[in-house]
């Protein structure tokens, strides 16, 4: 039987009628129809569903729907802001941090989590941060590199606003 | 999977021998056996609940003993199906009895076992774990049953 | 200096925009109305006979819109990229009367849901014969072994023995002053591409249908799926949207694709094939596992005069492309050595597994592991540096292998010579503390599979391009962009042939409706030839538009003409042109309006058996093994890398590092790991990928550049060649490091104590 | 995944009643990073999943002089990484957290989800072992504590009983003179670990040891305190020589299952030089 859920999802706030068995990644995509998380392994292996709940980077696959009851989850596609990328993104662009796209929308958000907690990671803890998503194509180096570039420009936005 | 086993046991090989080959008598060594019906001479079939972690699998077992050499050798074939679709067990057993002395004998059996479906996967930690205890189990209640008369 | 505008410069990927916003569409994002969901049902046993299928429980499920089998729904086609060579096509979508692996697909079901048709693959009841089934290829060889497959041309399960020779082999070995032998294992491992197989099928009606693939060779599933369904090629469109990854894995016709084109043609509606992450493990594909033999013999100054392989290859229960895979673990043997005299003899066995086929290196990564191992034993042995032995026996431009290649550009004496002064090889090799080391991996590889197995009467590559009248550019090609970059490669070769900038180029690809045909991503092909296509295209273009251009300057002596930077102009006097679109809308006025277009092609000729060109290169390591555990960590590794002209420059690094790190995981943690015939870790949990955490910290990627003349603007390829060193490489490091040699793979820290015991154990005894 | 029902209840107590009424047809499920795998296998089927993930007065960190500290089961991995309470008062926590599982895990994992699933390589627990830290259980007879290494049972089974619920994890405070290190051994990072070790000392005044613990993980169906090796260096001074004879005792103790990654005497093996490294360790926080 369904269930009622209440939850914003890129600011928006929803109420869906879910199944108890449902993952947010399945919502997220099935029901609502944003494909930009994906699935990779369902396992909670891979990283590539990874999406934000309240700001953390949290793999989708391995969340019930239900749970995220009076939460707010973040996926890829609320990182632009309008038509302005966000710094990590641009960095992506710069730094060649992708090729096939696949693990992309969750290394983003991977990154993004990663960031709202410590906008000036070392390139270590950078490695460390991007443990929970795998990319088969770029050997992460170019990732690494996308995600430290992404620390500096915000660091040079935010200073140049303040 | 492959298990092999070798004990003694304090009991002359005729008695072993008579002991193993019923079915009646060796089913209730098996640990979590539920039933067991004997279909002939040969054949019979039981359903054994065991706890593989927190997998509860029901095993519907056809087994037929395809070589008999008594009092020292016997093969058999099992085919068992998890009720809950979980997998299937195979296996090809051999066991050997050697009088050591009048009433000692030893017990030796290999067990290839062939594991389908989620249970081979899944359970591979486990599985070994848990065939190993039942294993011990099994033994240790058939030494009891055998030892005690 | 370069001359050039696009090439080499550091340019944004023309896909980059959507793949970062979450935009870009896979297949797997793909949900037509009225799409039902498709399963597949798998055998649970390594070797069965059908006996019988029972479908008529599942067909009752509400919910469910059409159950198929192999004998009732399809045409039971033997179908496989070896359309040329129609005794290695073996395979069928779903089994027919017997079943050869586990995983193998026997029924499928078309649903409204997922639920329903998971539910209704259980409500299949199938009855086995279980046969003998045998797991390893020397086993499978032996008399009275399980028979795999019956035939004409299978005996004892080998279903492709491979064998060159040239030089004298046997003469060489009798006059080398020392021969050595080596036996190497080589392990399975998995492609892993993070997007699982998946397709999305609608039929039209009339025998037309339309699908939607994960797939690296569009115009191959055209073909294969038009002889598997019975329908026109033509009628069959494939697109290829976005591919989350392939590395070998998505270049073949697989059940997915077929099984929902069947499944849409029974229920009418499109039907979408989705394979879990354990599926791709069981019923994809994998890298061969490899017994591997050499014989090398060489003389006291290092010089080697002869080598002899001879390797066993496990193929799984179908062909795939194995026989390829064979052919080519073998001709990488000599690369990048000049051999005189080899002698290659390899073989195909069947066996009651997941069938292997090409990965990432395509047979190379076996090849090299054992030629790296062996020529630093043959260096230790001589008291040589391992460096000094792979320069002294090293392939120099124009080099030929008899019969089997030509070589034109060849940069691996730079590669070796700037990869040993960027690591400090002289200052490091034998003298790094006990427990760190450093060793070295060279490779060569090919730029551009000359093979047509498929048959193809068209070109290898095919490309359209299309000048708009404000010079906007469309490029047509048929060329599978996996992830790799070659659709931005493409572009980069037009703006810069036309001197348009890359915003103005749109790529149309991935539609075998509108895309000329092209072989696929496989073989390190596209840069080369689609490039190759390109230019012929845009020749024919620029053609058109100096004639306009001459016509409308109207100068009095006759000049050759340049496009460049949005002009067209004369080529000794730069000042004196016109503006690109100018000319562009004069020609197509010229020519009544029809529209300026123009086609190009590529086929090798006159290139040898296996590439038109060849890429090198020298990779280094410096590890650092705990001697109580085992473990090794990788400190820092270099590579240099030979790839002709550097198209882009972000591109050709991702490649290397992305090449490296699949080899790291190859060496060091990944392993496919089989219990009579069933994958005990089909899962991300289970089989150990490199994590970004497990990366070297200190990578560095040199680029090599030569010109190789076959190659657009002297490019060559830059994606594969270094997945193929990495093991020897790493290898060699740990003998250099703690003195064991691991030639069983992976190497894993417990071989390496285990090794370390015996050798403590072998200086006690003196 | 087959269907299951779904309540949150909203308290502990409301926890063990609806438990109470379900008993081994309901599974309780907090960050359900392990559960759901296990659901998605159809290697188990709930009648209904109950979710304390959410209750709030399980999610805390607090600690006290006297008491030490306590962990509400519902506290995520994350939080207690990064608590400042952990990183000042037991910072090998923290670091066991930073390494354990995924970013992605931490997050949304409980402490209390982990060591319920009794996962035997698990990190949580030879720590927690390490530091004598205790659980506190509840259930529809009130709560009964028991210490860390009697939690597991077996492998995937704890102590639980239907109707029981793990509220909080309990730590004394650190003695004086203690040093504690606990380190994994992986061959992937970020993987879960094959086999790791706990060691904990107290050192008396005169640097003789007052108290020792050692733990390891993945040496046996449940996490193993090796009671025979900490006996060694009772009351002794603490040297290399008596690490390895502690050492080569707990090797004795563990009882490593085989698997596709590694044999058990490779297993044992490196417990065994993991527990001499995190010996030392431990010692040189002290000295």
């Amino acid at each position: 039987m369904k269930k009622i859920l209440s939850f914003t999802l890129n600011g928006q706030p929803y109420e869906v009628a879910v199944k108890p068995k449902t993952t947010l990644i399945e919502l997220i995509r099935d029901e609502i129809g944003l494909t930009g998380p994906k699935i990779g392994c369902n396992a909670g292996a891979c990283g590539a569903c990874t999406v934000l709940i309240d700001g953390k980077a949290v793999d989708s696959c391995s969340v019930l729907a239900l749970q995220v009851e009076g939460h707010s989850v973040e996926t890829v596609e609320g990182l632009a802001d309008g038509d302005k990328l966000h710094p990590l993104q641009e960095a992506f662009l710069d730094d060649g941090g992708y090729q096939c796209g696949f693990c992309t929308p969750g290394m983003l958000m991977a990154a993004k989590s990663l960031l709202n907690e410590n906008p000036d990671p070392s390139i270590h803890e950078i490695r460390h941060g991007l443990s929970g998503n795998l990319c088969r194509c770029t050997g992460y180096v170019r990732i690494i590199d996308s995600i430290h570039d992404a620390a500096q420009r915000m660091k040079k936005e935010g200073g140049e606003k303040s | 999977m492959l298990i092999e086993e070798k004990f003694t046991v304090n009991a002359p090989a005729k008695k072993i021998w008579d002991f193993i080959i019923n079915p009646e008598l060796i089913g209730p060594c098996v640990p979590g056996l539920e039933k067991i019906d004997v279909l002939d001479e040969n054949t019979y079939e039981t359903v054994v609940k065991v706890k593989v972690g927190f997998i509860k699998v029901k095993m519907k077992t056809k087994t037929v003993i395809t070589e008999k050499d008594p009092p020292r050798h016997m093969k058999t074939v099992s085919d068992g199906k998890d009720a809950l679709k979980a997998g299937e067990v195979h296996q090809d057993m051999t066991v050997d009895i050697k009088e050591i002395s009048e009433n000692v004998s030893e017990i030796s059996y290999s067990a290839n076992i062939r594991i389908t479906g989620k249970l081979a996967t899944f359970g591979e930690k486990i599985m070994r774990s848990t065939t190993k205890k039942l294993s011990d189990q099994f033994i240790k209640n058939l030494k009891a049953k055998l030892e005690e008369q | 200096m370069s001359e050039f505008s696009v090439i080499g410069k550091p340019v944004r990927r023309i896909d980059g925009l959507e793949k970062v916003t979450g935009a870009a569409q896979y297949t797997t994002d793909i949900k037509l109305p009225g799409m039902l969901i498709g399963k597949m049902l798998r055998s649970p046993h390594p070797h069965a006979k059908i006996l019988n299928i029972d479908t008529s429980a599942a067909e009752k499920l509400l919910g469910v819109k059409a159950v198929i089998t192999g004998p009732r729904d399809t045409l039971g086609v033997k179908y496989s990229n070896w359309r040329r060579y129609p005794h290695l096509m073996d395979e069928t979508a779903l089994a027919m009367d017997r079943v050869r692996y586990i995983g193998e697909p026997i029924a499928a079901v078309a649903a409204v849901d997922a639920d329903v048709a998971e539910e209704a693959l259980s409500l299949i009841e199938v009855e086995y014969e279980i046969l003998p089934a045998v797991f390893d290829p020397l086993e499978a060889m032996k008399d009275g072994a399980p028979q795999i497959h019956e035939g004409p041309t299978v005996r004892n399960n080998v279903s492709e023995a491979r064998h060159f020779e040239f030089g004298n082999v046997d003469e060489a070995f009798k006059k080398c002053d020392y021969v050595r032998e080596d036996t190497f294992y080589l392990h399975p491992v998995i492609h892993a591409f993070i997007e699982p197989y998946n397709s999305v099928a609608r039929y039209e009606g009339d025998g037309k249908l339309t699908i939607w693939t994960s797939t690296q060779t569009p115009y191959y599933i055209q073909t294969l799926l038009a002889m598997a369904l019975g329908l026109k090629e033509g009628n069959i469109r494939v697109i290829k949207p976005h591919v989350g990854g392939g590395f070998g894995g998505k270049m073949e016709l697989f059940s997915d694709q077929v099984v929902a084109a069947i499944l849409s043609m029974k229920t009418g509606k499109p039907v979408k094939v989705e394979l879990t992450r354990e599926e791709c493990f069981e019923g994809g594909r994998r890298r061969h596992p490899m017994y591997y033999t050499l014989k090398t013999g060489y003389m006291k100054d290092g010089t080697i005069l002869a080598k002899e392989a001879k390797l066993y290859t496990d193929g799984g229960a179908y062909n795939a492309m194995g026989p390829t895979s064979l052919y080519l673990s073998g001709f990488f043997q000599m690369f990048p050595y000049a051999i005189p005299n080899y002698r290659y003899d390899g073989f195909h066995v069947y066996t009651n597994k997941t069938p292997a086929t090409a990965m990432r290196g395509f047979g190379g990564p076996q090849a090299e592991f054992t030629c790296d191992s062996q020529i630093d034993m043959i260096a230790e042995h001589l008291g040589m540096d391992p460096a000094e032995i792979r320069l002294k026996n090293r392939m120099k431009p124009g080099h030929v292998i008899p019969g089997l290649a030509k070589v034109e550009s060849c940069g691996i004496k730079e590669c070796i010579e700037r990869a040993m002064e960027s690591t400090g090889w002289k200052e490091k090799k034998g003298k790094l503390p006990k427990g760190r080391g450093i060793g070295m991996g060279c490779y060569g590889f090919m730029s551009g599979g000359v093979f047509n197995w498929i048959n193809s009467p068209y070109a290898y590559s095919g490309a359209m391009v299309r000048v708009n009248v404000d010079g906007t550019v469309d490029v047509y090609i048929g060329s599978a962009e996996i992830g790799q970059g070659s659709d931005t490669v493409a572009a980069q070769i037009v703006a810069e042939k036309l001197g348009v900038p890359m915003s103005d180029i749109n790529v149309v690809r991935g539609d075998t409706r509108t895309c000329p045909p092209d072989l696929g991503a496989w073989g390190s092909r596209q840069t080369l030839m689609v490039g190759n296509a390109l230019i012929m295209a845009c020749d024919q273009i620029l053609d058109k538009l100096y004639k306009t251009a001459a016509a409308l300057m109207g100068p009095n002596v006759v000049y050759d003409y340049a496009a460049k930077d949005g002009r067209v102009f004369i080529k000794e006097r730069p000042e004196r042109g016109l503006d690109f679109v100018e000319v562009v809308k004069a020609a197509i006025r010229a020519d009544e309006g029809n529209q300026l277009i123009g086609r190009g092609y590529y086929t090798p000729h006159d290139k040898g058996m296996v590439s038109p060109a060849y890429s090198f290169g020298a990779q280094v390591a410096e590890v650092e093994v705990d001697e109580e555990t085992g473990k090794v960590t990788l400190l820092q590794v270099t590579t240099a890398h030979d790839c002709g002209q550097v198209i882009n420059e972000l591109g050709v690094e991702g490649q290397l590092e992305g090449a490296f790190v699949m080899g790291q995981g190859y060496t060091l943690s990944e392993n496919l790991v089989t219990d009579q015939g069933k994958i005990l870790n089909p899962s991300f949990v289970d089989y150990k990928l490199m994590r970004a955490p497990d990366v070297p910290e200190n990578f560095t990627s040199l680029m090599v550049e030569t010109y190789e003349p076959e190659g657009p603007f002297g490019a060559k390829e830059a994606g594969e060649g270094l997945t193929n060193p990495n093991a020897g490489c790493i290898a060699n490091a740990i003998y250099d490091a703690i003195g064991v040699r691991i030639t069983d793979m992976p190497i894993t820290p417990e071989k390496i104590l285990k090794a370390l015991d015996e050798k403590k154990k072998k200086e006690a005894k003196g | 995944m087959r269907d299951f029902d779904y309540i949150a209840p909203k308290s502990v107590e409301e926890t063990i009643k609806v438990l109470s009424e379900y008993k081994d047809e309901a599974k309780i499920i907090a960050g359900g990073q392990s559960l759901l795998n296990i659901l998605k296998q159809d290697l188990m089927a709930p009648e209904i999943l109950v979710d304390i993930k959410h209750l709030s007065e399980l999610d805390y960190i607090t600690y006290d002089e006297k008491e030490g500290m306590r962990i509400g089961a519902t506290t995520t991995h994350h939080a207690v990484e990064v608590s400042p309470l952990v990183i000042e008062h037991y910072p090998i926590l923290s670091e066991m957290e930073h390494t354990l599982a995924f970013p992605q895990t931490r997050n949304w994992g409980t402490i209390g989800g982990n060591l319920c699933i009794q996962d035997p390589t698990g990190d949580v627990a030879p720590p927690l072992i390490a530091l004598r830290a205790t659980v506190k259980i509840v259930g529809p007879n009130g709560e009964r504590i028991l210490p860390m290494e009697d939690f597991s049972t077996d492998y995937y089974e704890t102590v639980l009983e239907e109707d029981e619920i793990l509220a909080e994890v309990r730590i004394p405070p650190m003695a004086p003179r203690t040093g504690v290190a606990y380190s994994k051994f992986r061959i992937v990072e970020g993987d879960a670990p094959i086999v790791g070790a706990a060691v904990a000392f107290t050192l008396n005044e005169d640097g003789t040891c007052a108290d020792a613990r050692i733990a390891t993980n993945g040496t046996a169906p449940i996490p193993l305190r090796i009671p025979d090796a900490e006996a060694v260096f009772k009351g002794k001074k603490i040297t290399d020589e008596l690490i390895q004879e502690a050492v080569e005792v707990a090797g004795e103790a563990m009882e490593c299952i085989p698997d596709i990654v590694a044999s058990d005497e490779y297993k044992k093996r490196v417990a065994k030089v993991y527990i001499k490294r995190m010996a030392r360790k431990a010692l040189s926080q002290i000295q």
